[in-house]
């Protein structure tokens, strides 16, 4: 078996370089194929992150009476401290309120120097861990003794977490289209580069040969071949955030327009197992219907 | 070692290419094929080999019937048989002594084996001086005695040959004959189906000839032509 | 020549007809990669209006003295209206002011019913052609008679136009990368095609065919299997609009997710005019090194 | 018609296949090739088709130095040539009947030539009745049948036969020398490299043997074998 292993290698290596138009075609057909998964998946990763910062931001405000009583206050604390939808809660009192009112129209003074400073209520700030539970949360603390009412955006956030929502199911389509498309091309390839050697196919069924002897070079060479296209598809995203994202998130610092060296590799690994696993299924299957012999 | 029981192949589209044919050639035998072209000579040899499947009857091969040999079987069976195929079916990219050593890498010879007999037969058969050559490389006979030696290199107990000597000289044709002779001398139970009139009547051996796909002739030391 | 044109068709259904495989393949790579490319197209359309749209947000704000004269007010309107950047000018006076505010508080009437409602000073909002414009034209307004600050969202709108503008170039890109994958792809599979019947070609030279005889059977052929592909691919894309685009478009209103049937339309005859530019050349290519026999 | 000056062909790997032949083939003449297996018979007929190029001396065909030849005038000298191919070279996708005709096609005969001249050179070769067969439906020999219909169908000036029977039995065989002496007499030059003994020695025609790449034999009414 030994011996086998030996022949294999050396006809995958005689395979791949005796038909040269054929493993290019099917390296530059994969890379081609894997980048255009591998920039989906890696542009996901960006806008996910961004839109997870955008629904981060989300809050709910809970404007306290100005009557309420420290216990009262401090109960209400508490209760939305419990509740498991909650992640963080902020007090603000009546000056800090003022004070960041003050901040958001620092350029129009004329707004600012006609409110008196004790018009603005004290409020809890409370962030969610999913801002899609805003609703409920805020329905809950709406009746509770010392509040006077609560904030969760209303429509504007409504709009906000729809936008996030469909900008999520755009990314999934996105990479289920990639990746079919990514399947299917590769399968393509693979069938064509076996289609033109079908006749040598035959002529080793007809020496004696066993499908799986026919059948495992086909299988090292695909692997190869994905290998191989795996690895320039990476290096060319590689390439693609050092000289475009990371210039591009130096341009503009607000976006999180970025990926750490970690996610491309988690990337390659990711394309290597998906270039393979075609490669192989695809010479298997594209192969039967010359094996009947 | 080969038996045919009322045998016959309709292709689709309905050519008949065997009728009826029932045959038998014993273990050691030395037969030749013949009959005119599209008489049915390849047919009969492919379906040896399972490249074919007969319409009716039953095929045995070394006392086995092949049309109940699974799948998976038929390998086994093809390594049983050397090949001399009519249109030589090498390998396009391989060498010389990559086609040849092919019969023997199929059958998980090891190396040593393959670096020792490929060389040989390969000499044997007038080719020492294109091992490494491609055979898009070589003349048309020198392609079918690759053919020859791939056929001959595992030393198989059955070895067919569709018109081996097709693109041979006359001597070289006499040298691949000869080799024959011997590999039947040493055991291998041989068929030649060739239109090769010298070759046929010099050697004297058992003649069955078809004709439009119907056995007329089967005669132990016979010629080409019925005379 | 009449008859050639005769057979050359024949030769091209048969051709077609006979190479399942290698029609099949090539007509399914030709319409994946334009079915990403469409996709690309179509989405950056709907991003590019959407983008289009929030840019179209950005105004500037002219904030008058209260000692302006009217005079002085209408100069100002028609000096800011004869700009060439400027696309239009409305007039908020004092009273239209303090109800935008009230409408914008209204959810917090403890902030409004302390504003005296002549706080809020007049003012011209500007609506620019290109909102990249807006930091010069406020700098020319800016010391006119009657104008006491000229806000055009400082920061915020800068990185509104920074983020539009990196929306663009990431575009831009795609419809390159789309475009550069489906014609590699393309020419990939039409390679191979040529290349599995390359003993054909050999022998239609030998036979005494001139190669303008050899290639006008692929040109078709190929110009057959991109017009296929691309309307495989249109349709897939039609098909998106209506089941996915459409019904999202529904789900939310206040994005402009949609592609109108027109610009499909037009798709469809880019897409059509790309694979078989591709399809004619790449055949073209791809049989010259199979020609020289 | 057919005249080498001096020619060598060394194919790369430093083979020498054919060493200063100078030969001269006059209009309407009737020439066999002979030679063993790998003495050139092949590459002479390939030179003469311009499919390999000499690496030294001058062919000429029909008066002009095809070394001379702009490629795009290639085909123009093929179609003046018919070729039968030791290999057979038929286009896989087509039918017999498109095999043959396409010859005619690539030179832009009308339909109606097409249509009437084919199915009448497809029976002289005894294939009526695989018009619509594909190459591989086809056993050896009608293969190289339709390859000698396709040679001829459009009436060259010469035609060059590399082995055209070494896959018929002698009776096809003779069949189809017959074909060729008459289209000899109506005026084409034939070329025929062959091994088979009993065509050449019946036909008694002009001779050239090759040995080794080497001139070795013209001779006017000459045999296979120098006795
Ligand atoms: N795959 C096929 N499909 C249809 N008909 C076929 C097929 N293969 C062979 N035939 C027909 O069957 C008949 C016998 O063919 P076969 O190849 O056995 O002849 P042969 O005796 O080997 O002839 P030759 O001496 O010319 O090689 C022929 O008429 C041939 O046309
Ligand atoms: N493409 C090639 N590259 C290298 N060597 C070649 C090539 N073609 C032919 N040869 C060699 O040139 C020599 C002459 O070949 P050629 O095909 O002309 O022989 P031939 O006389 O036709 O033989 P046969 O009767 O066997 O067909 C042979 O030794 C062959 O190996
Ligand atoms: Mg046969
Ligand atoms: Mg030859």
């Amino acid at each position: 078996m030994a011996l086998r292993v030996n022949y294999f290698v050396d006809e995958t290596v005689s395979n791949l370089r005796r038909n040269v138009l054929l493993t290019l075609a099917a390296v530059s057909t994969v890379s081609i194929s894997l980048l255009l998964l591998g920039v989906v998946m890696v542009g996901g990763e960006v806008l996910t992150k961004m839109v997870s910062s955008w629904e981060g931001k989300v809050e709910l405000n809970v404007f306290l009476r100005d009557e309420a009583t420290p216990e009262e206050v401090k109960a209400l604390g508490s209760q939305a401290n419990g509740m498991p939808e909650v992640e963080k809660v902020f007090f603000e009192s009546k000056e800090q309120a003022f004070e960041e009112y003050k901040r958001m129209f620092k350029d129009s003074p004329a707004i600012t120097e006609n409110v008196d400073p004790n018009a603005l209520p004290a409020s809890y700030r409370i962030k969610l861990k999913d801002p899609n539970s805003a609703e409920a949360v805020a329905s809950r603390l709406q009746g509770q003794p010392g509040v006077d009412e609560v904030q969760f955006g209303g429509e504007a956030m409504k709009r906000l977490l729809k936008f996030t929502g469909v900008v999520r199911t755009i990314l999934v389509i996105a990479i289920i289209l990639t990746l079919g498309a990514a399947i299917l091309l590769i399968a393509n390839t693979i069938r064509l580069g076996i289609y033109a050697r079908r006749k040598e196919i035959g002529i080793m069924k007809l020496v004696g040969a066993t499908n799986w002897f026919i059948r495992v070079p086909f299988i090292f060479e695909g692997t190869v071949q994905a290998a191989l296209g795996a690895l320039l598809a990476s290096a060319l995203i590689y390439a693609g955030k050092v000289f475009g994202l990371d210039r591009m998130q130096d341009a503009i610092l607000f976006l999180p327009l970025t990926v750490s060296s970690g996610s491309i590799i988690r990337m390659f690994f990711t394309l290597l197992a998906i270039g393979i696993v075609i490669g192989v299924f695809g010479s298997s299957l594209a192969l039967r219907r010359f094996l009947e012999v | 070692m080969i038996r045919l029981e009322n045998v016959s192949k309709v292709y689709k589209g309905s050519v008949v290419a065997l009728r009826d044919i029932s045959t038998d050639i014993q273990k050691e035998e030395f037969v030749f094929l013949v009959g005119s072209s599209g008489s049915g000579k390849s047919t009969f040899i492919k379906m040896l080999l399972k490249e074919e499947e007969p319409s009716e009857g039953t095929i045995y091969v070394a006392g086995k019937d092949i049309g109940q040999l699974p799948r998976w079987r038929v390998p086994y069976l093809r390594r049983n048989i050397g090949c001399v195929f009519q249109d030589f079916k090498l390998l396009a990219n391989k060498t010389v002594r990559e086609n040849v050593a092919f019969a023997l890498e199929v059958i998980g010879r090891p190396k040593n084996i393959i670096s020792q007999r490929v060389p040989a037969i390969i000499e044997l058969v007038g080719l020492t001086d294109k091992l490494n050559s491609m055979p898009h490389e070589l003349s048309g006979g020198e392609q079918q005695r690759v053919c020859i030696a791939r056929a001959m290199v595992n030393r198989p107990p059955i070895l067919l040959a569709d018109e081996p000597t097709g693109n041979l000289d006359p001597s070289t044709s006499a040298d691949i004959m000869n080799l024959l002779e011997r590999l039947n001398e040493s055991g291998t139970t041989v068929l030649i189906a060739t239109h090769d009139h010298a070759v046929v009547d010099r050697s004297r051996k058992r003649v069955i000839e078809l004709d439009g796909g119907k056995l007329v002739r089967d005669q132990v030391r016979g010629v080409y032509g019925i005379g």
